[in-house]
């Protein structure tokens, strides 16, 4: 596709084509459909129309199509004679629109700036106009040369070696891999921040006061808790221990206390007078 | 060039080598012949292209093995401390929204998931005390008596070894918001405690009665 | 052993090759040069050492190949023939309008979606920046201050990797565009206008009754 070779519309994709010869017309297949070779479009040969239809549906748009038809007729893109090729353009529209092909709206649009060249180079130049006038195509062969570069840019990228075509990186196995996944990790002073920032943010919108019972009261619950997991029946008495005094007494105490109050713990007393059972919520 | 053209021995042994390089999988003779087209020698100069190519990789860093599947180049594994680096990753962090829930945990424990929603104002999406679970710092220690008898969540000794903590009392005390209510007083002044020890026992009183 | 004790060269080249052929992907001087800690002389080491792997394996079937984001192994390409028989899949294949974006955006970058769609001539169907973002081939480098401020594109490392290239100045250079001339006298060959025009009016024809 570097080369001067016209650039075929149908070169990389849906159908397996070789490029148009423009010199001789009649015998290059352009596509080959179920087998058969598909010479020119025009001319004698019959097209079955769903090939037909992918032969049309291979232009990439308006420009693509000029620059098929430039290239076709052997025709000069700085040099194009508006009025041959405004005519082979709206056929090809008519044959699009009358195979109810999705047409983008750009292939109308062009279709009125072709009629607009075309009336301009109609047009009489005023005789008393000495310096040049602007070629009223220029915009259009400006365009058609512009995208016609990076059509040939694409073909070129496209027969680059790439992977998964000519490029196979090398994998070679690695038995002795270990997947060291690190766990996230959370900073202590965070946890304090966190939690108060939760606590005034609660305060805030919620209304409803949070009391802060002492940690190791809270502590003590879980020790608890704990304990009547282990031994699910445990006589009230031994939650406490005498070694820690009466501070550590009366924090067991108010842990069990608060315990009872979350539903966590039942305590039970069989008879009156008898021994106080504590057990963990059934 | 058409794969069936060549077939010579001297030719094989690169295409051999890069096919074991690249196929991310272990290659079987049958298979390797299979590149070379139905011939029949080609299976035994396969065989002597493996044996060549074993020769070739000795003292590199990779090195021909032959597993169940076929044969496979594989890094030596006497590099793993090494090649293992190149997969090292940061740590990840922590959404927000799990770290209060911790923090929630840590400080009011034991606490019910309806506990840390009422505090957080939001409901707690499925995986975060799972993922608090997994990770061993919390564990479900009772449950409450009440309707649906939820879990109820406290801290391990593996979150206190995590953050390098003897007790939960050495948690970062928390600054001090404004004074809630007034008998926050309760300094360690003699009457005062004296005073709660009193209540305290009228407490057991009423809870031996109940 | 750790990892921090082995140095001298004659020792990382063998480390170098196993972690390049099991990486997955090209790897950089500095992340091979990470692999062994710290030192500041290690870059240079690792320098000489792909120098020399590059050419222990010249004339083997694979060879180490430099790419945007770094060097990697890869079969020498004109194996392909061979190797692609390791895979029933055929290679995928992109379509034109997708290649000539890609060809666009490559040569022209940064661009928009409206940059594309004037060179063009016509507007780029909605997945077709999605499928070139999803490759990671292309990626937004910024907005135009115009109005809307539209995304502007580039290419990625990741695309230089994919077509085998270290740089986009390895890109075939872009074909020249022929000055447009002074206006010529229009002389429309009219014979083969008329042609072009019945030969077109015939296929109508046919459709109009196939």
């Amino acid at each position: 596709m570097h080369s001067m070779t016209p650039p075929d519309p149908l070169a990389s994709h849906t159908v397996p084509a070789t490029t148009p010869d423009t010199s001789s017309e009649t015998s290059a297949p352009i596509a080959m459909f179920r087998g058969r070779p598909i010479t020119e479009l025009p001319h004698d040969l019959y097209i079955p129309p769903d090939a037909l239809e992918v032969i049309l549906e291979a232009f990439e748009g308006p420009l693509d199509l000029l620059l098929y038809l430039i290239r076709r007729h052997n025709l000069d893109i700085l040099d194009i004679p508006i009025a041959e090729v405004t005519v082979q353009y709206m056929a090809y529209i008519d044959l699009m629109q009358g195979l109810r092909l999705d047409l983008a709206a750009e292939y109308l649009v062009m279709a009125a700036v072709l009629a607009e060249i075309k009336s301009r180079m109609l047009l009489p130049r005023p005789a008393a106009a000495a310096e040049p006038e602007v070629d009223p195509r220029a915009e259009l062969m400006r365009r058609l040369q512009e995208y016609e570069r990076y059509k040939e840019a694409a073909a070129g990228i496209d027969a680059l070696p790439r992977l998964e075509r000519e490029v196979h990186p090398v994998v070679v196995a690695f038995p002795a891999r270990q997947v060291r996944r690190p766990e996230p990790v959370v900073g202590l002073t965070a946890l304090g921040r966190v939690y108060v920032e939760v606590l005034l943010a609660a305060e805030r919108y919620a209304h409803h006061h949070i009391t802060r019972e002492p940690l190791s009261v809270r502590e003590r619950m879980v020790l608890v808790l704990g304990r009547l997991a282990e031994a699910p029946y445990t006589a009230f008495t031994q939650l406490f221990t005498v070694e820690e005094g009466r501070r550590g007494v009366v924090v067991a105490f108010l842990a069990i206390l608060e315990l009872l109050r979350e539903s966590l713990i039942e305590i039970v007393q069989s008879e009156p007078q008898g021994p106080i059972y504590v057990k963990a919520a059934a | 060039m058409s794969p069936e053209e060549i077939k010579p021995p001297e030719e094989i042994k690169p295409i051999v080598e890069a096919a074991l390089m690249v196929a991310g999988e272990p290659l079987s003779v049958d298979r390797l012949a299979a590149l070379f087209g139905e011939d029949d020698g080609i299976r035994q100069e396969v065989e002597q292209t493996l044996a060549a190519l074993r020769e070739d990789y000795a003292g590199r860093g990779i090195e021909l093995k032959e597993v169940a599947q076929g044969f496979r180049f594989q890094a030596r594994t006497d590099f793993a401390p090494w090649l293992n680096r190149l997969w090292e990753e940061k740590p990840p962090r922590y959404s927000r929204a799990l770290v209060e829930t911790l923090a929630i945990i840590a400080y009011r424990q034991p606490v019910t998931r309806g506990d840390i929603e009422d505090l957080r104002g939001v409901a707690l999406s499925t995986g975060m005390l799972k993922t608090l679970l997994e990770r061993e710092w919390i564990r479900v220690v009772g449950h409450r008596e009440v309707p649906g008898r939820p879990a109820v969540y406290a801290t391990t000794p593996k979150f206190l070894d995590y953050f390098n903590l003897k007790t939960l009392s050495e948690l970062p005390p928390l600054p001090e918001m404004r004074p809630i209510e007034a008998p926050e007083e309760v300094a360690p002044s003699e009457p005062a405690a004296a005073q709660g020890e009193m209540e305290i026992c009228e407490v057991v009183g009423q809870v031996a009665e109940g």
